[in-house]
Formats: C-alpha cells, structure tokens, sequence
C-alpha cells in the first residue's frame, strides 16, 4: 500500500489525487472514512443549522422592535425562542468546532494518517444526521401539522416551546403537543449527544496513540491541547444529560414522579442534573475557539505562542474546574445559601485561568511582526469580545448580583459575547486561517475584511444595547415588554440585520472562492511552522507525502533556519 | 508478539476471585437486618458497610477480571475520573437537599 | 448610570448598585487596558517586511506568577463581597409583614394574614414604607419567579416547595413586578405592581376586605358576573344558555353523560365548579367551561355555592335586583357607541369565552376579528364585516369558525340595534 | 478506496492503512475504557438521584423496600459474578488461541444473562399482580404516598436501564462467539473478545452496587 505517486507543484499545490477529487461519486462522500471528508460534511450541515438559526433569531427581533403592533402572537414567540435556542446549541455549536476543524486538523497536526476509528467516525456523522432528523420533526411536531389540518383549535397543539433547558414541571407536565414535541426533542438532545461523545471518545485516543514518533505531549499544538480537553469534557459530561433527559422521557411516557412536583419529584433536582452538563457544554463551544486564536496569534505575530505551558495548562484546568460549577446557573431556584456560598467560590476558580489566556495572547504580540491578515483581525476581535464576555461573566458569578441578574437580558448578552463572541468568531477565524489547505485556494482577503468589519460592529450593536436592558431589570424570554425598555430594543434590532448581513458575506466569500478562485494556495502560505503546514494543500487522503519532521518546533519563530527547512520538506 | 498485547492471567486466580466474590455476597446478605433481623441492625452504619462490601467486590472484578491492575496509567485515569465525577454529583446535591429550608406553611 | 439603573427601594439597593458599579468599573479599566496593549502591540510591531527578525520570547515567569495571583486576589475579594450582599438581601429581621404569594399560570396573587387578597390582572403587593416584609413564595403548577427590580431581589417560586424574599421599603410610589421564570404563553403578561404606602394608608387598606363584610349571597352575586358566569348560566328557570340555568340546580335530579346520576347539594355544586368536566349533564357538552379549581379562595367558593343555593328561596325583588341593577343606573343612551360596547362587553358576559389582546379562551378572541378571514368548519370562509359580527351574535351556531365549539348563547332579544352597533364598534377598535 | 479490515488468514489481526496492529490493539482497549466511563456516569446519575430521594424520604423507601424480594436479587449477584468469571476465562482461552474455549465460556455467560432475565421477569411480574407499577398514575389505590410510589419508579428505572444493558451484553457475546466459531481470533489477534469481556464486565460491576442499595437498604 506504499505512498502514492503526487504530483505536488513548487509551492506545495496538489492538483490532482487530493482528497477532494480522488473519488467523487457521492457514495463515496456519504460513506467516506476519511477525516477531512467527514469534517466538511459537518461543515455543511452545521451551516445549514447556523441560518435556520439565525433566521428564527432574526424574526425574534422583529418582533421586540416593535411590539404594540407585534410580528408573532406569543406562543409563536415561545416557538420561535425554543427554535433558535435548540438549533444554535444542539445543532450548530455543540459539534462546532472540534467536529469540523477537530477533525480537519488534529490528524494533519499530530502527522497521523486519520484518526484512531475511522468507522466510528462516520457513525458519529451518521448519528448527528439522525439526532438532527428527529429534532426537526420534534420542534415542526407533524402531530399539531395533523391536527391542524383535521380543523382543530390551534392553541391546544403548539410546537415545542419550552426553551431549550426543559425545565421540568413545564415540560412534563404541559409541553407542546401534548408531550409530543418534547418526547422527540429530548430523544434527539439524547441522540445528539451520542455523536458528541463518540467524537470525544475518537479524538482522545487518537491523540494518546497515533502521535508522530517524536512528538511529545509538550510538543504538541495549543489547539490539539484545546480539543483534548473538550473532548475529555465531551466524553464525561454528555452522559448525564443523555439519561436526564431520558428520565424526562420516562417521567412522560410511564407517569413515574422523579422531578415532577405534582407526582412528588423536586424540580430543582431536575435543574442540578440538567446544569451538571450545560455548564462544561459552554466549555465544549469555547476551548477549541481559545486553540484556534493560540494558533493564529502566533502566526501573524511571527512569535511563539508566550507561556506555553501556562497555555496548555490553563486549557486542561478549565475543562477540570467546569465541572465543579454548574450550580451558579440555579442560584435564585431556591437552591440552600450554603451551596449557593459554595458554588459562587468554585466559579472563581474558573475566571483565573481564562484570564491568563488573555494576558498570554497579548503578551504574544509584544514585539513581534504582525500583518493584519483577515484571520489576525477575527483573533484580535476575538480577544476584545472575550475580554467583555470575561467581565460581564464576573458579574454574573458574584452571588449578589446575580440574584438580580439572573434570567433578565444581562444574561442574555453575557451569553451571546461568550458563545457568539467567543465559539463563533474562533470557527469563523479557522476556517479563513486554515481555508488554502482545506480547499487549496485562497479566498478573497477584501471581501473578507469588509464581512468582519460588518459582523464586528452589527455584534456589538446588537447586544451592548442587551447589557443595557439587563442592567433595566427586562426579564429573558418576554415577548411583551413596558415601554422603558423600548429604545434599546430597537437599538439593538437595528444591529442584528449587519450581524447577520456580516456572516452571509463571510461565509459567501469563502464558498465563492472555493468555487471560482483562480489562487491557487501552496502548502504553506503563511511561512506557519507546524506539522499541517508540511502537508501539501488540499492534502492526499494519506495527509502527508513526505514523512513529517517533528524536530522544527512549532512555535520557533524567530529562527530563519527553521522556515528554510521547513520549505525543503514540502518540496521533497 | 502476545505479550506486548494484553497481560495473561490464568483461570486459576480468577477461580480464587470468584470464591471470595461469592463469600462477600453472602456476608453483605447476611449483615442487612432486612435478612437476619435486629442482631445486625446498627441504624445508618448498615449501609456504609453494605457499600463498603461492594466496593470490594467492585475493585476484585475491576483488578483481576477486567486487568485494570495490569494496564497502563491512563486507563486507570480513564476509570478513577467518571467515579470522581460522581462523589462530586453527589456531594454537589447533598449540600442543597437535605440542607434546604423551606420557610412554615401559611396558616390558610 | 444612575437614570439606566431602576430606582433604588429596598435598603439592599445601596449596597448592590455600589458594588455593581465598582465591578463595572474594575472590567472596564482591565478591558481597556488589555485591548489597549493589544491594539498598541499591533501598530507598534506592524510587520516591516516578509521576514523580520523577531525575538524569541518563550515566556517569563515573574510575569505569569504576577498576572495569576492578581485576578485570583481580585476574584476571591469579590466573591467574598458577593456572599456577604446575598446574606443581607435574605436576612430576615424580627418583627416582619408576612405575605403569601401564590403564582400560577399567568398570574400572582398576594395574600395578607387580615384575610385581604389580590391577584389576576389587578395584583397589587402594597407594602408599608420602612418596615420590614416577609413573602412567602408558593407555585400551582410550574416553576415562577418573582423578580422586583426595583428591590434587587428574584426569588423562584417552585411548585410542591415554598421560599422566602424579605425586604424594606424605604421609597413611596409604584414599581413594576416581573415573572423571571419562563413559564408558558403569557409568561410576559404575568405583570403584577409593588406599591409602597405611608403606614396608616396600609393598615386602613388591609383592613377592608369586601368579602368579609358582604353577607355571602351578595358576595356570591357580585362574583356571579365578575368571573363572566352570566354568560353560559342563566339565573331564571328553564332557560337553558350554554350551561343550565342556575335556578332549577339545587336539590334537582341530575343525570349524567356516562349514565350515572344524583340529587344536586352544596359537595355537587363545589366540585363542579372546581373541576367542571368529571360529571357533565346530559345535553351539554364538555371541555367548554374552563376549571375555576386554584383561582378562588374558600370564602368566595362559599359565597358562590350558597348563591346558587339560595336562588329558589332568596326574595324575588333582590333577586332581580341583583341580576339587572347594573342597567338602570347607568344609562346606555349617553354613551359613545365605543364605551357602550365596552361596557356590554363586560355587562353580558363576552369576556369569559372571548379575550381583548389575541390569547385564545373558549371563543376566538375579538383582537384583530374585524377585516380578517374567517373560515368556517363547514369549508366556507368569509370576511368578518359589521354584518357578520351581529349575525353571530344573533344566532351564533349558523356559522362556527373552524376549530371552535358551538358552545355561544344567542343573544337575541337581550340587544337592540344600539348595542348591536356599539358591541361593533368596541370589536373594531381591537386592532 | 476505504482500506476495509481484509482477514488474510485465521487468527491474523486486520490491516489498516492508518494504524498498526499491536497500536490498533491498545486503542482499541482505550477506546473501550472511555466508553465504560460514560457508562459509569449514565448509571452515576441514577444512584445520586437515589442517594438524594432516600436521603430524603427515608421511611417512604424503607417500606417500599421490604416489598422487594431479597433472595431473588442474591440468587442474581451470584448469577451475574459466575457469568463475570467465565468472560474472564474466555479472554484467557482467546489468549492462547483457544476458540473452541472461548465460545463455550462466552455461550455459559450468555446463558447466565439469559437466566438473570427471567429471574428478573418473575420479580417484575411477582410486582404487577401486588398493584406496584412504574407510574404513579397506574396505581390504583390512593393511600400510598407519592414518595411511596417514586420508589418503585426509581426501581424500575434503575433495574430497567441495567436490564437493558445485560441484552445488550448478551448480544455483543453473541457476535463475538459468532466470530470465535470462524476462528477468528488467536494469541495475536483477540480484541473483539477482550472488549466483549469488559462491558460484560461493566454491566456486573453495576449490579454488584445496585444489589445492596435497592434491596437491603435500612
């Protein structure tokens, strides 16, 4: 089975025999092993998610421009918060990052042919495509579809409208549809779930065995560090909100009473299990985002990453301490003041290690050679965004305030600067760094500027207003506001179209490029140091022509023999 | 070849693991005063040594039968961090629950 | 900040709003500082040409010990300061107001120990200026919250469990009360007001309690038609609205749907008010009138069944006194057709199966009825003109919109043209 | 184009173009390791939420408790250890290239599942004619308090879940023995049989902790 013959050009291009035109009959593309293949798979479907997010996102804030004259009665409103909700977190961020670019890049970083079980891989997919099915027809719910059809009163058969927590006397007891809706959405956050863990599971074993010969756990990559952790959160944490939510099942189907208050449950007990996974889930969408902006920074910094080794630690100490937190989200549900002392000290302990990730990105900077690549400004926005996403997270920690701030729109916006700010600006900002060697082309840098500047600004003008209403004391999940809360809801609808004009462009632009751009792009168009890099773009189904060389440390920038040798080994 | 694969161990040892599995079976039964009455009945402390009983039940199963003394560090983190995740779930409720209290019922 | 930050009521609102702003004031000197170095870095070691020669600067230790123990001091220091603002907000003082909240779905209802009570769309927590109050936080059905941002406090309220909020009111006025919970379709018009009053305006305002003084009949009367009764149940013999008339019930043989049967008492009546689908009389149907179980306290419940009760044997005058003394004191003439419809729409009942702002009850709800399509179960459709309002309000069972029950009564001979026209006009003002 | 798994001879461990044998080996067990973990957190949550409900309301669970049939959980601990034993052995016949061995160990501990499953079908069926069902809707009389009846519900939740994993299990041994009359495996090749044998493992270590804290608890 030796190497076969590329033709790879002088600058590292693989015209021919890449993995994208190798075989192109679509039963290869379903039931592919490869894990670049797999990885746009789940780039495409998760795109899809994105805008039909984006889009209920969207008539939400049509609706709060104005709503004396309002777009959506409420139980629409209900519909359409649970469908933004559910989609953006289940089904877009969730598998995010490490799906795509975690399985992009981490073979091509480690200098690994695919990644440990390929099959189990696509099962992954195939899980995803499933969970994604039932979810669908759990919110659209065809049993209201049915019965509206069959002339019957609207109200009683409604969409899913419970949020996308399920909190659990409404969701037992009411939900949408007559239990309907809830049943098959929970099924499919279970289903999901699976695929979250079995790409956890994949992506750990293959950084423990299929590691380059020389390639050290302190060698490697400050995102294959980030993606470890998140999958290690991925494997530990989904569990229990798969059997949370097949309780919740349970609790509907058989009437047993274990969160149920009528049937002699406690809600709260609901909320802890449901909060001991959506705590750390927050840290899934966000460590691999602090991977990318480690590995962009020092890039166009022509730096080593500063403090590495604080770095990689402070990654691995925030998927630790994420599980010891959860309850900061339950401090008002009537929790004991002494656990609610408890837990407000524990979530300090997860402030300081996102801070010294702060401190090292800037500290990269300093003195180095930097260019303003597209890339660089979404890394650079990244850390302006995070920084207020950081603060606002304080105040929420501080067990005083939060009593006030919990559930109102500070939450809201707090949120949206973390996961927005934080997980969606890091996906954006991979796929342009990494776009020349996922498509061999690159993209149309103008364009891409201008899409950032639109999405940056749109951001901040939609949800500084929020922080603004929160501080107003406006509860989250109202569809009817008093009129003092009015100008910052127009306010900060008059932002969102930019947000959302901002990524169409980006995400247009990159598809463009692929399709019709004339650049072809080398294997190392950056002059970046690491294993990835020495691969030719777009990479053979094998990763690498050429054994990868392990000694040129990643980071060593500064060192002109490195990037010398660094261009013989692509060529060779 | 076989031996940089997985550790032998011979039937024989997991015999003498089965006998003792079985004799702690029957003690945990017979120390629980639902079997032999009020002579064993020591209030709370029947469920700590019933636990106690199953966790070394559980350590010979995962030691002998499952290999776990003869694998590699990782694999007993592997193990040791779901456990260590659940005595946190149940210290985390632990210090709501029993702890919460509620203010008295109106008079109406 | 102070015209953002709602006004200061409780004496934990100090105390909050300081550390809030030195918090604010803490982030927003470490953001710039950081994002300033950063853009700073940025223009002052802009790339000069393709390879630089850069340092090689792996890291420094001094620095990295500083900027971890710093934030770990910051933080702790806060978190400290937090626990201490959560035990004063909750600290509960000796001699203490207690107030009941009950909350279901939609709406708050507080209770006092003088037997006073509001709730639904009128709930008002009125609460003396500078004394200490204790609320009693209780749920129906699923998890609300009562969240007063004018006092900084947010306390859920779990069904099955009861929690406390206590504060002090130390300013006068009125105060928005929110639900913070999500907790189903009306959850944002789950509204109540906190209005804060001189102390003796509090005692003489919970010491009257109408139920109390009103003998129980009366009471039970004047709910008879606040709660929109009059519109399915008659109070004369015999005539049958959408629901029996209230006059033959007492004492009656009533046979049921499912074949069984009794003679009506006190116990019937109660139950089928509380839960009105577990035994329905043959020739009515079911799931039309909505449960009252929850929404009543005893006393009302009382007044109401020994109303019903007594309508055989009460005074014929007071009787139909009771019924129509609403119309002769106000006269129908001098009104704008508008106020007239408004007026009748409360007068006849409308409101108990027809809501003003688009939430469905038994009937459609009259927002937006005038100019939009109605389709009719029988696949016809049309659209919902003058003539076709006071046709079904005449004989309402001609045309059904789709997804409804014929369950309206005909309101023929109780309306004439003037009304018909107002009842019209009030609809169409409910853009 | 996929460098399928192609058997080159009996006993010979499969060829990937990604990985080596001996590392395919290793992952493998590791894989399997981290899927027993989210087992372990699957069931971890049912005991705490238990632990919480019997901390609780003691004495609802403690009567509740008396209802249960002692014996026949014994008679199952000891059922599912004798199956734990001959899966170990199994693997130490696939070891030394013993296929015969190691159908005829995994078919008794597939037997051994087979018997816990009826025990538990007669335990179940004992329950329903005494009136005790999962939901508390079903029960008929109304003097039981709530608590009472979420006993049963956690029973049967916890039993059900762990249930269902021993047919899982039992159908995991029998591919594996499906595989081991093939031949398949020998002293180089035996993973199917090593990971066959941990999550039979697993599923007992569950009972072992189940067995005490639902039937002998005061």
């Amino acid at each position: 089975m030796g190497i076969h013959s590329y033709a790879v050009d002088e600058i590292g291009h693989l015209k021919e025999n890449n993995y994208l035109n190798c075989d192109k009959s679509l039963r290869s593309w379903l039931f592919t092993l490869d894990h670049k293949r797999i990885a746009l798979l789940y780039l495409a479907s998760l795109l899809v998610f994105f805008f039909l997010g984006g889009l209920s996102a969207i008539f939400m804030r049509l609706h709060l421009y104005n709503v004396e004259k309002p777009l959506l009665s409420p139980d629409a409103y209900n519909v359409a918060f649970t469908f933004h909700g559910v989609l953006m977190i289940f089904l877009f961020i969730v598998p995010g990052i490490p799906a795509v670019l975690g399985n992009f890049l981490l073979p091509l970083m480690i200098g690994a042919k695919d990644v440990a079980f390929p099959r189990l891989n696509l099962l992954s997919l195939w899980i995803y495509w499933l969970g994604a099915l039932v979810g669908i027809i759990g919110i659209i719910n065809p049993v209201w579809i049915l019965k509206y059809l069959q002339g019957s009163a609207i109200s009683q058969w409604i969409p899913l409208d419970t949020g996308w927590t399920f909190y659990a006397p409404y969701s037992t007891s009411t939900g949408a549809g007559e239990g309907w809706g809830t049943i098959m959405m929970t099924l499919a956050a279970f289903i999901l779930g699976f695929s979250s863990i079995l790409t956890g599971l994949n992506f750990m074993v293959t950084i423990h065995r299929l590691r380059a010969p020389g390639l050290t756990w302190f060698k490697l990559p400050v995102f294959v560090w980030g993606i470890y952790a998140t999958s290690a959160i991925q494997v530990l944490a989904t569990p229990v909100v798969g059997i949370t939510l097949l309780l919740l099942i349970v609790e509907k189907v058989f009437g047993i009473g274990i969160f149920d208050p009528a049937k002699g449950g406690d809600p709260i007990l609901y909320q802890h299990f449901f909060w001991f996974y959506s705590h750390p889930v927050v840290y899934i969408m966000v460590l691999p985002a602090f991977g990318i902006i480690g590995e962009i920074i020092p890039v166009f910094s022509r730096k080593p990453i500063f403090g590495y080794t604080a770095v990689v630690f402070s990654s691995v100490g925030i998927a630790v301490v994420s599980f010891i937190v959860w309850a900061h989200h339950m401090y008002t549900s009537g929790m004991s003041p002494f656990s609610q002392a408890v837990f407000s000290a524990t979530t300090f302990a997860v402030a300081v290690p996102t801070a010294i990730k702060v401190f090292n990105w800037v500290s990269t900077m300093y003195k180095g050679s930097i260019r303003f690549d597209p890339a660089m400004l979404y890394a650079m926005a990244f850390v302006f965004l995070f920084m207020i996403a950081g603060t606002s997270g304080i105040f929420l920690a501080v067990l005083g305030l939060d009593i006030f701030y919990h559930d109102t729109y500070f939450v809201v916006a707090h949120f949206h600067y973390t996961i927005q700010g934080g997980a969606v600006i890091g996906l954006i900002a991979g796929l342009h760094f990494w776009f020349p060697k996922i498509t061999g082309r690159m993209y149309n840098p103008g364009v891409a500027k201008l899409a950032f500047w639109l999405i940056f600004l749109g951001f901040n003008v939609t949800f500084i207003p929020q922080f603004i209403l929160g501080v107003q004391g406006m509860p989250r999940r109202y569809a009817f506001y008093l009129p003092e809360f009015e100008p910052m809801h127009r306010l900060s609808t008059f932002g969102t179209f930019f947000n959302a004009f901002g990524y169409t462009l980006a995400i247009l632009n990159l598809a463009w490029s692929w399709a019709f751009s004339k650049v072809k792009a080398g294997a190392n168009p950056y002059d970046a140091l690491g294993l990835e890099w020495q691969a030719p773009s777009p990479p053979p189904h094998d990763n690498f022509v050429v054994p990868p060389n392990v000694e040129i440390g990643r980071y060593d920038y500064g060192v002109p023999v490195n990037l010398v040798a660094q261009k013989e080994v692509v060529r060779s | 070849m076989a031996e940089e694969l997985g550790h032998i161990i011979h039937p024989r040892t997991f015999l003498k693991v089965l006998v003792i599995l079985l004799v702690l079976t029957l003690l945990t039964v017979l120390l629980s005063p639902r079997v032999s009455g009020e002579m064993v009945d020591f209030g709370k402390i029947n469920i700590v040594i019933a636990l106690s009983i199953a966790i070394i039940k559980a350590s010979l199963v995962l030691s002998y039968f499952m290999h776990l003394k003869f694998e590699g560090l990782w694999i007993l983190v592997y193990f040791i961090t779901p456990v260590i995740l659940l005595l946190i779930m149940i210290l985390g409720l632990f210090i709501d629950t029993p702890v919460r209290i509620d203010p008295i019922q109106p008079p109406f | 900040m102070d015209y953002i930050v709602p006004d200061k009521v409780s004496t934990v609102a100090d105390f909050f709003d300081d550390l809030n702003l030195a918090i604010f004031l803490a982030s927003a000197f470490f953001t710039v500082a950081i994002v300033g170095a950063m853009l700073y870095f940025a223009f002052r070691y802009r790339a000069k040409s393709s390879n630089d020669i850069t340092p090689r600067i792996e890291g420094n230790h001094l620095l990295e010990i500083v900027w971890t123990v710093v934030p770990t001091v910051v933080v702790v220091v806060i978190a400290w300061v937090g626990i201490v603002l959560r035990e004063k907000m909750f600290e509960v003082s000796p001699n203490v107001i207690p107030i009941y909240v009950t909350a279901w779905k939609w709406a708050w209802e507080f209770r006092y120990p003088t037997g006073k009570r509001t709730s639904g769309q009128n709930a008002e927590l009125v609460v003396p200026v500078n004394k200490p109050v204790k609320l009693v936080i209780a749920s129906k059905d699923v998890i609300h919250s009562l969240f007063i941002p004018a006092v900084r406090i947010k306390q859920d309220a779990v069904p099955g469990q009861l929690k406390y909020m206590t504060f002090t009111a130390l300013k006068t006025g009125e105060y928005p009360i929110f639900c913070a919970e999500y907790c189903g379709t009306r959850h944002s018009y789950m509204m109540a007001k906190l209005r804060v009053v001189s102390e003796e305006e509090f005692n003489t305002w919970v010491n009257t309690i109408p139920e109390k003084t009103m003998p129980k009949r009366i009471l039970g009367k004047k709910l008879y038609t606040d709660l929109g009764c009059n519109a399915c149940h008659s109070v004369e013999s015999g005539v049958n609205l959408v629901g029996p008339s209230f006059y033959d019930v007492f004492g009656a043989q009533r046979n049921f749907k499912d074949g069984t049967s009794l003679t009506a008492d006190e116990n019937y009546i109660l139950e089928s008010i509380l839960y009105p689908n577990k035994r329905v009389v043959q020739g009515f149907n079911e799931n039309v009138m909505p449960s009252y179980e929850g929404r009543l306290s005893q006393e009302e419940l009382m007044a109401l069944v020994s109303f019903i009760v007594e309508l055989k044997t009460a005074p014929k005058e007071e009787l139909v006194e009771v019924v129509f003394e609403k119309d002769e004191k106000i006269d129908l003439e001098k009104m704008t057709p508008l106020e007239r419809g408004k007026y009748l729409y409360s007068a006849k009942g409308c409101n108990a199966c027809h809501s003003v702002d688009g939430s469905q009850l038994v009937g459609p709800s009259f927002k937006g009825l005038h100019g939009a399509r109605r389709e009719f179960a029988d696949g016809s459709s049309v659209v919902a003109d003058d003539s076709y309002i006071k046709d079904s309000i005449l004989n309402p069972n001609a045309r059904i919109v789709k997804g409804f029950v014929a369950a309206m009564p005909s309101y023929q001979g109780q309306l004439n043209e003037d009304d018909l026209a107002g009842i019209v006009e009030f609809i169409k003002s409910l853009k | 184009m996929a460098s399928e798994a192609k058997t080159v001879e009996a006993g010979a461990p499969p060829v990937y173009h990604h990985i080596d044998p001996v590392n395919a080996y290793h992952a493998s067990k590791l894989g399997m390791w981290l899927f027993l973990a989210t087992e372990i957190l699957l069931f971890s949550v049912l005991f705490s939420a238990f632990a919480v409900y019997n901390w609780m309301y003691f004495e609802y669970f403690h009567d509740a408790a008396t209802k249960l049939d002692w014996r026949l959980g014994a008679i199952n601990t000891a059922v599912l250890l004798f199956s734990s034993y001959t899966a170990a052995v199994a693997v130490y016949k696939a070891q030394i290239s013993d296929n015969r061995g190691v159908v005829i160990n995994f078919g008794i501990s597939f037997l051994c599942g087979l018997i816990f499953l009826v025990i538990k079908y007669i335990e179940y069926s004992a329950k329903y004619e005494h009136g005790y069902f999962p939901g508390t809707s079903y029960w008929n009389s109304t003097e039981f308090s709530a608590h009472y009846k979420n006993y049963f519900g956690l029973y049967y939740t916890m039993t059900g879940l762990h249930a269902l994993h021993v047919v899982i299990g039992m159908g995991v041994l029998l591919w594996v023995i499906g595989l081991a009359r093939k031949n398949r495996f020998s002293s180089r090749y035996y993973t199917p049989v090593e990971l066959g044998a941990l999550y039979w493992h697993l599923v007992d270590l569950i009972w072992i902790f189940l067995f005490p804290l639902l039937y002998l608890i005061d």
